[in-house]
């Protein structure tokens, strides 16, 4: 049995363990980067309590009842046909579990999807699903989309941190669906339906050169770390013997001097000066879309303030073909989907 | 509903089914075993077809499972043999294409040709007669019929596999603009081949429930009212509802959906599609969502249809080896008719976050979550029944156990889904594919191997080899909780479904070891498929001759002789209890007393 | 079914169940061409005389006077998902891809407001 | 109490009856589900679009039909009387009449339909002309159903099958050929008047 499996089995085993509501990481449970995700979290995890302790009542009275009501010589069984008093009890008791998880959900669900944030004061990014690409767009300096200025990008969604950022969500071809895992948000992406899904990443993603370990920082820990902001690589992951992948960030061949950004402020430093590496969070199609849907893996690049607004400016432009494709896809069809929402 | 009193002797019309027999006994090989109007004969054919078709429906998840655990790694012996055929390429290796014709075909042939006709057209038709004391069903030509339409629509089923671009490639949900345009899936005349086939296979659905409506109201024996029909019994009648009156949505939108591949027109193609960078050819219009509220109309119905027989199954089972009435036989009963009532307005949990309105999907929260109330009560009612038991531990017993402690695993994991924001994050991932595999095979299949044990000795006249299907349940029980629970680890770490390979992404790395334990478990769970594929067809000729009585039963089919004979009952039965009063005063010193053993004189009879 | 208990229809019964159905019938396609206030008025009462002429088939001509109330509940129950399916996935539809209640509600209210003001 | 012969002959046909009329309800209660799967998507997207998509029918030929299968609706009515009197003559007529007057509809839909493809409208044109060939063209194979059952029918009540006591398929028949209209009358105002 290799040491993954017998992981696994410890992981499973403090998995079951009931009600610990609200600890970081729980289970398999992955890292979580946005305050909605948290409230999404503690609420599967205080469901997991209930059911756990539903499922340890039901199955330990089947259990008892196999051992304590075998047949044996000369028992008969109870001619019982029923209790009336028994089976209000146990609708009435579950309908109050059920009312207080429906109460916990609705006042959740409301807050996630039915107050929307308003869009005038918040980032709005617009998103367009393809076949086995996500296309991302930027207002630009004008405020305005679907004018040259916007900026656009492939696979690379670019925000700020601590801020509230409206994803507006559409397709070109088949239904999508835009999933970001850490933020514990997912939205299909519809053609010909514009769906919208907000988020407030509060902690930034960076990879711990030591550990070869990904971690999830806070504003003021990163502004206290050398985080390089390029010039490293993530190479080829390579099978360790648990048949599993690791990952590892080196510096790019003959590389001198790397941006290293500590407390706002960036140096070009040799690479061994920097103790982290900025590493993007992943997004990922999570409905069917095609032979290529395991592949239309996308990144969310999270930035401090300063260096988001930079990098707005001095975005590369992809060219007309890009442009082309937003126009045919999105403005042309549905000039509706760019203006925002009182 | 009249309410029959119990006329005692002189029957009003000499036979509760009709005048001379429905139809005269045959004597050519065709027609008893092909063309049979005989409901026993149009049982046996579902059951045994479906058995086949699930061990189809099995081998291409055992292919499924090596590609999510070994991806693009070359298929030992098939990928070699089949090279550049069906789901593989060149190299022996499932290509994503032929990925995603594996997943599509393995959910449409389990649940369209296993499932629906192993508990509904197998069990439906053989028990349903027996149980109420009719001879046969109301048409019975009607059931021969609805058995070769599901026959024949296995048939463009399986061309679909063989037609160029393969079989269905878009889900068995088969959701536009995926399945509609003609470029955006891989497979083209198989996928409108496998609506054809869901289009028969859903008529012949509507035909069976009709047909078990009409015999369950209809031809009950003098002194079987509703009070004391046998449970398994009132779960078909329920699930009749659901076959004729939920599969017409189904056969409607799939009509759309043929107009829309066949005659381009674009029921749920909006205007403006871009595929592959040319604009499709269609003229707009349509809403993609359009499919999901129809489809979805039609299939949370066809769930429960998936569920509710075998819940009769399991009932009967448990009550028989407890040696006690089933415990709460009226809430059984409303659970099972509220189950009904809600089944029809909880469609919206599949589409929380498909881009359907967020209001809607408060109201679909609500309603969903308290579906979950009559499947608590009748888990309740489970175990009342075994409480106080006198429990006898044979391999229907068994399997009746293990359908109830799955049933609880698999309806629990669904309380998850029903709360929305925590669907947010665990729809279309393994969280979902573990709940529903709890419930379909932890539950469903469970109670079909229990069944199939439990009444052989009506189907063929031989008793099941006890430790063989002992020995079944064991292996079958271990190796389905290591395949299917760990999926519940999968779906929490947010690992997607229907990815041909997870190695893209670098939050799905941890999983790959889980992966591979859940392939070869899923390997050990299809051996020990294999004991009773064994055990099955060998009992029918050789299994020790059965009594007429085995398992010391009170529903009617066990006053008959094994194997049933062609007009069942040569006098009809007159009922004067209900199905469940085993250790009763009445019993006397054996514990059982079947519904038609006319009351002693002088002892209070059973109450209902 | 000639039943001692229900009166059997007779050829005069039909008869004038036909002529009803036909009127209306000429009723629905004359009042086609009346356009008087809002398109919802002319659906509405296309609406309505469909219905009659419908419950006019569905009692008299088919005999659901005489039936028991199995075949009632059946017939009611499929009225009743005939309203579900139609109006749960209408209210998907009428505020396609708006979201916020007030936005919703707003958006009625302009609504509303026009037709008043409009017509 | 002691029941006559042909007396329990009656009560056995009589519950047979039953038995069949529920069992046509019930069928014809899939079928209004499977209507209602066209209607709601009808309406949805009608609605959606605030009416925008109605493209103009031809009136004239759509009320016509209406008008025809209502008159068939009654002949067949008739049908069904006269086989509960028996009276075969009666059944044989009324019922080729009604037969006749379902081929007149099918062959006013085949004018309506060539006008439509002359004019090249076809099922691809638009939304509305995709559901003008969707509930007319799953209509008229109703339509065709019914004609190929009734005129079986025909031949077996013209050899006198059918008498006072057993005329079960007539009743059917008539059942479903009242729902195949009834279905025309939701349709005909939703396709071609508003």
């Amino acid at each position: 049995m290799s040491k993954r499996f017998l992981r696994f089995c410890a992981a499973s085993v403090f998995a079951l363990l009931p009600g610990l509501a609200g600890a970081e990481g729980f289970g398999f449970l992955p890292p979580v980067c946005t305050q909605s995700g948290r409230q999404i979290d503690h609420l599967y995890l205080t469901i997991f309590g209930i059911v756990v302790a539903l499922f340890v009542l039901t199955e330990g009275t089947l259990l008892f009842c196999v051992f304590f009501f075998r047949q044996r010589k000369g028992r008969k069984a109870w001619s019982m046909h029923g209790n009336n008093v028994a089976e209000v009890v146990w609708t009435i008791i579950p309908a109050l579990i059920l009312g207080y998880i429906l109460y916990l959900s609705s006042s959740l669900w409301t807050k996630l999807r039915i107050d929307e944030p308003s869009e005038k004061s918040n980032l709005v990014v617009e998103c367009l699903a393809e076949q086995f690409d996500w296309n991302f767009r930027y207002p630009g300096p004008d405020g305005v989309f679907g004018t040259p200025d916007d900026v656009m990008t492939v696979n690379e969604l670019h925000i700020p941190v601590d801020r509230t950022v409206i994803l507006k969500i559409s397709s070109k071809d088949v239904i999508h669906s835009f999933f970001f895992p850490y933020a514990r948000v997912k939205q299909d992406a519809v053609p010909g339906l514009l769906t919208k899904v907000w988020f407030d990443v509060d902690r930034m993603g960076v990879w711990n050169l030591a550990t070869q370990k990904p971690e999830l920082v806070t504003l003021d820990q990163y502004n206290g770390m050398k985080v390089a902001l390029d010039g490293f690589d993530l190479k080829d992951p390579v099978v360790n013997p648990d048949g599993l992948r690791d990952y590892s960030y080196a510096p790019s061949a003959g590389i001198k001097q790397v941006p290293v950004e500590l407390d706002g402020k960036i140096t070009q430093l040799p690479p061994d000066q920097a103790a982290y590496v900025a590493h993007p969070y992943e997004i990922a199609c999570a409905q069917l879309c095609g032979p290529g849907h395991f592949a239309m893996e996308g990144h969310v690049v999270v930035q401090t303030q300063a260096d988001f607004d930079n990098w707005l400016k001095t975005a590369p432009d992809l060219g007309p073909t890009f442009r082309q494709k937003w126009n045919e896809a999105w403005d042309s069809q549905h000039p509706e989907f760019n203006k925002p929402n009182p | 509903m009249s309410e029959q009193t119990i006329s005692g002797t002189t029957a009003e019309a000499p036979h509760a089914g009709g005048g001379g027999h429905h139809h005269p006994q045959p004597t050519s090989f065709f027609r008893r075993y092909v063309w049979s109007y005989d409901h026993k004969v149009v049982g046996k054919q579902y059951l045994i077809t479906s058995l086949c078709f699930m061990l189809l429906g099995g081998g291409l998840a055992m292919l499924l499972r090596w590609q999510i655990a070994y991806p693009f790694v070359p298929v030992p012996f098939i990928g070699h043999w089949l090279k550049g055929m069906f789901f593989f390429g060149n190299n022996g290796a499932i290509t994503p294409e032929g990925y995603l014709e594996l997943g599509a075909m393995h959910g449409l042939v389990m649940i369209f040709f296993v499932v629906i006709p192993l508990i509904v057209g197998g069990f439906g038709n053989f028990l349903i007669p027996l149980h109420i004391g009719a001879e046969d069903v109301s048409f019975p030509m009607l059931n021969a019929l609805s058995y070769w339409l599901y026959a024949a629509a296995s048939v463009p089923m399986l061309l679909s596999f063989f037609v160029d671009k393969g079989a269905a490639a878009a889900g068995w949900t088969n959701y536009p603009p995926l399945s509609d345009i003609a470029g955006a899936s891989p497979s083209s005349l198989g996928l409108t081949l496998v609506l054809v086939a869901i289009y028969l296979a859903g008529f012949s659905s509507i035909l069976g429930g009709v047909n078990f409506l009409v015999t369950i109201a209809k031809l009950r024996a003098p002194g079987m009212t509703w009070g004391r029909l046998p449970l398994l019994t009132w779960a078909q009648f329920i699930t009749a509802v659901f076959q004729c009156l939920a599969t017409p949505m189904l056969a409607a939108g799939a009509s759309m959906l043929i107009f829309d591949r066949v005659f381009h027109t674009s029921f749920f193609l909006p205007s403006g599609l871009m595929v592959g960078g040319a604009a499709a050819a269609n003229s707009g219009g349509g809403y993609p969502l359009l499919w999901q509220h129809i489809f979805w109309f039609y299939a949370h119905p066809a769930v429960y249809i998936l569920i509710l027989p075998t819940m009769g199954i399991a009932s009967e089972i448990l009550t028989t080896f407890s040696r006690k009435p089933v415990f709460g036989y009226k809430a059984m009963v409303i659970s099972l008719a509220s189950i009904m009532g809600l089944g029809f307005i909880v469609w919206g949990h599949h589409m929380f976050v498909s881009g359907m309105n967020p209001m809607l999907g408060m109201a679909f929260m609500v309603s969903t979550i308290f579906i979950a109330l009559p499947s608590g009560v009748k888990v309740f009612n489970w175990l009342g029944t075994l409480w106080g038991g006198n429990i006898r531990f044979d391999s229907p017993m068994l399997f009746a156990l293990g359908f109830i402690s799955m049933f609880i695993i698999g309806g629990l994991s669904g309380i998850f889904m029903a709360s929305t924001p925590a669907d947010i994050y665990l729809h279309d991932t393994y969280y979902i594919i573990a709940h529903f595999h709890y419930i379909v095979f932890g539950a469903t299949i469970f109670a079909v191997f229990g069944g199939i044990s439990f009444w052989f000795p009506k189907f063929f006249g031989r008793m099941m080899n006890e430790p063989l299907a002992k020995l079944h349940w064991l292996l079958t029980l271990v190796f389905f909780n290591l395949t299917f629970f760990p999926m519940h680890f999968l779906g929490e770490a947010g690992h997607m479904r229907r990815l041909a390979t997870s190695t893209d992404y670098e939050f799905l790395n941890s999983l790959a070891g889980l992966n591979v334990f859940i392939t070869w478990s899923a390997y050990y769970l299809g051996l020990s498929q294999l004991i009773f594929v064994f055990n099955f067809f060998h009992s029918m000729f050789y299994g020790k001759k059965a009594t007429e009585n085995p398992w010391q039963g009170n529903t009617l089919e066990w006053t008959l002789p094994s194997p049933v004979p062609y007009y069942n009952f040569d006098v009809p039965p007159v009922v004067y209890r209900g199905p469940y009063e085993y250790s009763s005063e009445e019993a006397g010193d054996k514990d059982w007393i079947s519904q038609s053993t006319p009351p002693v004189p002088g002892m209070t009879p059973a109450k209902h | 079914m000639s039943d001692e208990k229900h009166p059997e229809m007779c050829w005069g019964g039909y008869y004038v169940v036909y002529n009803v159905l036909l009127l209306l019938t000429i009723l629905t396609f004359a009042f086609s061409y009346v356009h008087l206030g809002p398109h919802a008025v002319n659906i509405a009462v296309a609406l309505v005389i469909a219905a009659v002429q419908g419950s006019l088939g569905l009692f008299f001509m088919m005999g659901m006077r005489h039936e028991d109330r199995l075949s009632k509940g059946v017939f009611l129950f499929c009225a009743c998902l005939f309203t579900i399916a139609v109006m749960v996935t209408l209210t998907d539809f009428v505020f396609l891809g708006t979201y916020s209640v007030s936005h919703q509600v707003a958006q009625v209210m302009h609504g509303l407001a026009d037709a008043a003001v409009g017509q | 109490m002691e029941m006559t012969a042909n007396a329990t002959e009656a009560a056995f046909h009589r519950k047979r009856a039953d038995m069949r009329r529920f069992g046509m309800w019930l069928f014809l209660g899939s079928e209004v589900m499977f209507f209602t799967g066209f209607f709601a998507a009808y309406i949805v997207i009608r609605s959606a679009s605030a009416g925008s998509i109605v493209q103009p029918l031809n009136k004239a030929l759509g009320t016509l039909n209406t008008v025809i299968l209502i008159t068939s609706s009654f002949t067949m009515a008739l049908a069904v009387l006269a086989s509960k009197k028996g009276d075969r003559k009666g059944l044989v007529n009324w019922m080729g009449l009604t037969w006749i007057l379902g081929v007149v509809f099918l062959c006013v839909k085949g004018v309506e339909y060539a006008q439509h493809f002359s004019e090249g409208i076809y099922p691809s044109t638009d939304i509305f002309h995709a559901f003008y060939f969707l509930f007319t063209g799953f209509h008229a194979l109703h339509v065709i159903a019914g004609l190929v059952v009734m005129g079986v029918l025909w031949f077996r009540a013209r050899r006198g099958d059918f008498n006072e006591t057993y005329n079960d398929p007539i009743e059917m028949m008539g059942l479903y050929w009242h729902f195949v209209d009834l279905v025309w009358i939701f349709l005909y105002p939703a396709l071609y008047l508003l």
